[in-house]
């Protein structure tokens, strides 16, 4: 379970968060909607702890902003799937080494980890491209190889931060469709998104931001 | 696979940043010979005048009547002066064949008398060998009846006393600017190549990397460095001796020691600087990177 | 105006680009649509020079992709204004300076720059941030400040590479209005692009790219 | 605008990256002090040999009774041996002058006659004077008529000879090393600072921008780093010559001399060194970066 209580984050040039309060349940698909600048990406991080809160305390599963350790940040990184909105793909690997490094990290057997990358990647659509530098991919693709990497290790949470931004329609709702199957797996997920096309008829639960601030189920109806 | 992963890194690294690595190699290689070369002229010169200090003699030559009585009496003084730490009775006999031994004749053939005096040989402390003291022990003895002459060295103490000092000071500043410019060398080539790859080091920690898979490559990549830098220094060192050791014989007719062992030094010395140098560099950068994000 | 003649680009594990001829045409506002790794951001490097091609030729105003100099190829780039999809900005420069960038290149006076540039950033809404360093931004701020940094140059082509990927559906049509008012004033624009919601109903002539091709009006019809 | 922003970049640039503009500069500087220190105690030690080849001088002492006739006849002996540049004749007067100038008493005071032998003072080309010409030289001298004795200095020759050619090939392989290492050091330490801006300038390079505005920040920090190196290498080299200069006093009561242009030297050596280092590895990366997608 992932809480916020009370969160504030303090930019020198915009709002950031102000006092958010809101919980995400494990094995919940929670759609974060929003403007742009209005603190989706800094939700997230504060989720896998490369932000702090200025005020108010996340605590995610057993570990709390306020009393975490750097040793204890990597054991939580671990256990969690991020699609960065930025990708941060490492260019001079391949995109199997790329898949393949959380899985490393956590000493995952060799055999596994090729049986494993091969799947996730075949399923993504990128087993051609297994052996190319990730650095002379296209957006989409690169998009593609982030979405698998968060994936690839079956974490307690994926953090999608606009994972469709660089895809096309089809492929969005692939990828859409491969985070609901994680989700009905056990995963809880947490996508953030402007893509409203996609999202329109999903029945998952949707929060939406503005300012920093996460809408209450009466503004987002006043505003619409 | 982690271990598979992080060699394969290293040697990904090393090859692609195969300019600087090299450059980082020579930078190391010429530091250390530097290093280890004057280290070692000075431990040579060090280790010459401990020779000197520790050979240091006094001799005192006894008066030809000398009786043994007065020999005890003598002997009593001499334990009472604690800077002496032994002296060694030698007999007018003792003393026409050390002549013997030295100069291939004996004395007997051209003198019927041995004309030699008894003596003693007094060594001091290690310590005492200095101008000074010995001057004032060699007043200590001379007092002592029975005593006919005292002979010792005191211009090559002096000599010493007067250059050893600036040597060594001087020397001692050459190492201790070379340790401390090798050492930013290093490690200034080290950060910088861990600079350079700070995104990689930045993804890695977001994927919940430890600082073992972190740091690894790097510090392999360093003992790489260091081990070949020290390989090229011993190599040079090798040629340096070569050339020494050729001018030695060729002014003075001296053929220098083997110098095999600093082979072995150079090497030890380059992997275990690139190992400290790397590793402290990228715990650096990582406490760094963890702060901004990049 | 722009020429591709017979254009192939290889690429060791994909497509790239196979047989392409197309033209752009002065003060043309045109859409590239296609699927994810389909040769859109390949076709737009081939016009800024930043790849050439394996085969065939390129055409830009007077400058031809068969003996174009790296000093030639400056003076190309100076004329045109790049969105890049992965918006390459300079993360320690300020938004100011990020964006004023082509026009200190390019030698314009000091006053004329602080005005255009405040102009254009007014314009995209970012006026707010114009101290802040790039780095910092949202990463749609970031889209808009990379737009902003195209169009500022008065190009004569504007080149946008997936402008509105990481926008809201408001800012993605502030900034296709802008695009397309820049037009009218006289620039031609190329803007690849995923999102269907928003060119839906625009009236510009559309380019479909699959694999590496250009397909022909007849097989978007059969596709459709 | 655009050199302002130069400006304010590579400010921005060396501000940023401080520490290793620190290091870079403690590089330079050490380098620069001991490629510089040497490169004055060779140039010291060769023009102290030269001075003293220049003064080289053969004396030709003549028989008393030697007539300016006969001196005719030698001197147009001399004129014949080529190795001879000038030769400067001194009377009985002359040397009795001398001689009171040099010991302060008149000779005349002492003796009724003047026993001064009339002389010649030979000077030869610099690069004749060497031990078996000069010896060559002395014996054709030798065979002229009305000549007493020849003096010179050929043992000084012998011990320059023997010695000076070592010392300068030892003086000049640590110069030519230290150059190559210094110029190594510092554009490694350049080049690593533009690699890790190297998606800076490919992105300007994206936007049209000339090679003047790419290279300029750089070159000014290169700039910056070989002139502040300099400084420190001058500071460093004026306390070693403070140091040198009193252990001189000390040992043999003789005062260096003014090194003060040494200064100037470092801080222009360094500045130079900067510039050419910083755009020739700039230029490389260039070309490099212009060739990948970074
Ligand atoms: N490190 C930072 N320093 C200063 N301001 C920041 C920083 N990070 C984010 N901001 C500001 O905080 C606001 C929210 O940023 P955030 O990245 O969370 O937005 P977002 O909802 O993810 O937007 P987008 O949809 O564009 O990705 C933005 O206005 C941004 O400029
Ligand atoms: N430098 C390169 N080396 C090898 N393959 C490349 C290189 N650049 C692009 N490709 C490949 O060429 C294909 C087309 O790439 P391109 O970037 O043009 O696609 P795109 O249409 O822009 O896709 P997207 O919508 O994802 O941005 C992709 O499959 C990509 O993997
Ligand atoms: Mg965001
Ligand atoms: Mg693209």
């Amino acid at each position: 379970m992932i809480k916020f209580s009370n969160v504030s984050v303090d930019y020198p040039y915009s709002e950031g968060l102000t006092d958010v309060n809101v919980e995400f349940k494990d094995k919940e698909f929670t759609l974060v909607l929003g403007p742009t600048g209005s603190g989706k990406s800094t939700l997230l991080r504060l989720i896998y702890m490369d932000i702090y809160p200025s005020s108010g305390r996340v605590d995610v599963q057993k570990w709390s902003s306020k009393k975490i350790t750097a040793r204890k940040i990597k054991k939580l990184r671990r256990n969690i799937g991020i699609v960065f909105q930025d990708f941060r793909l490492i260019e001079n690997l391949s995109v199997f080494e790329n898949v393949a490094l959380p899985l490393i990290i956590n000493g995952y057997s060799r055999k596994y980890i090729k049986r494993k990358v091969e799947a996730i990647l075949d399923e993504i659509g990128l087993l051609d491209s297994i052996r190319q530098k990730a650095g002379t991919l296209s957006k989409g693709e690169e998009q593609r190889v982030a979405i698998a990497r968060a994936v690839v290790k079956n974490p307690f949470v994926i953090l999608a931060d606009e994972p469709t931004g660089n895809l096309d329609p089809d492929s969005s709702i692939t990828v859409f469709n491969l985070l609901r199957k994680i989700n009905k797996l056990g995963t809880a997920v947490i996508m953030a998104t402007h893509d409203y096309l996609l999202i329109k008829d999903a029945p998952n639960r949707k929060i939406l931001m503005d300012n920093g601030k996460i809408l209450k189920k009466q503004e987002i109806e006043k505003n619409a | 696979m982690r271990s598979f992963y992080i060699l394969k890194q290293a040697i990904y690294n090393i090859w692609s940043a195969r300019i600087p690595v090299i450059i980082a190699i020579i930078t190391i290689g010429i530091s250390l010979s530097v290093l280890v070369g004057i280290s070692e002229i000075a431990y040579k010169v060090y280790s010459t005048v401990e020779d000197i200090r520790k050979e240091f003699e006094i001799d005192i030559f006894l008066k030809p009547e000398t009786s043994s009585f007065q020999r005890e009496i003598i002997e009593r003084k001499l334990n009472n002066i604690h800077q002496i730490k032994s002296y060694k009775f030698i007999s007018k006999e003792d003393a026409a064949q050390i002549f013997f031994e030295e100069f291939g004749e004996n004395i007997f053939d051209i003198l019927t008398d041995n004309p030699l005096p008894s003596s003693y040989k007094i060594k001091l402390y290690g310590e005492m060998t200095h101008v000074e003291i010995v001057d004032n022990v060699a007043n200590r003895i001379n007092k002592i009846n029975g005593i006919d002459e005292i002979k010792y060295h005191n211009d090559l103490l002096t000599l010493m006393e007067k250059y050893f000092l600036i040597i060594m000071i001087i020397g001692g500043s050459i190492i201790f600017v070379l340790l401390l410019a090798m050492n930013i060398f290093i490690r200034n080539t080290i950060k910088l190549s861990v600079y350079s790859r700070r995104r990689q080091i930045f993804i890695l920690q977001l994927l919940g990397s430890g600082k073992i898979f972190l740091k690894s490559p790097f510090i392999i990549e360093g003992l790489f460095e260091g081990l070949i830098g020290g390989l090229f220094a011993a190599t040079i060192l090798y040629f340096l001796h070569n050339i020494a050791n050729e001018t030695a014989i060729y002014l003075f007719n001296y053929n220098l020691k083997n110098v095999d062992y600093l082979w072995s030094i150079s090497i030890a010395v380059g992997g275990i600087i690139g190992v400290f140098a790397s590793s402290t560099s990228v715990n650096k950068f990582i406490r760094i990177f963890a702060k901004n994000d990049y």
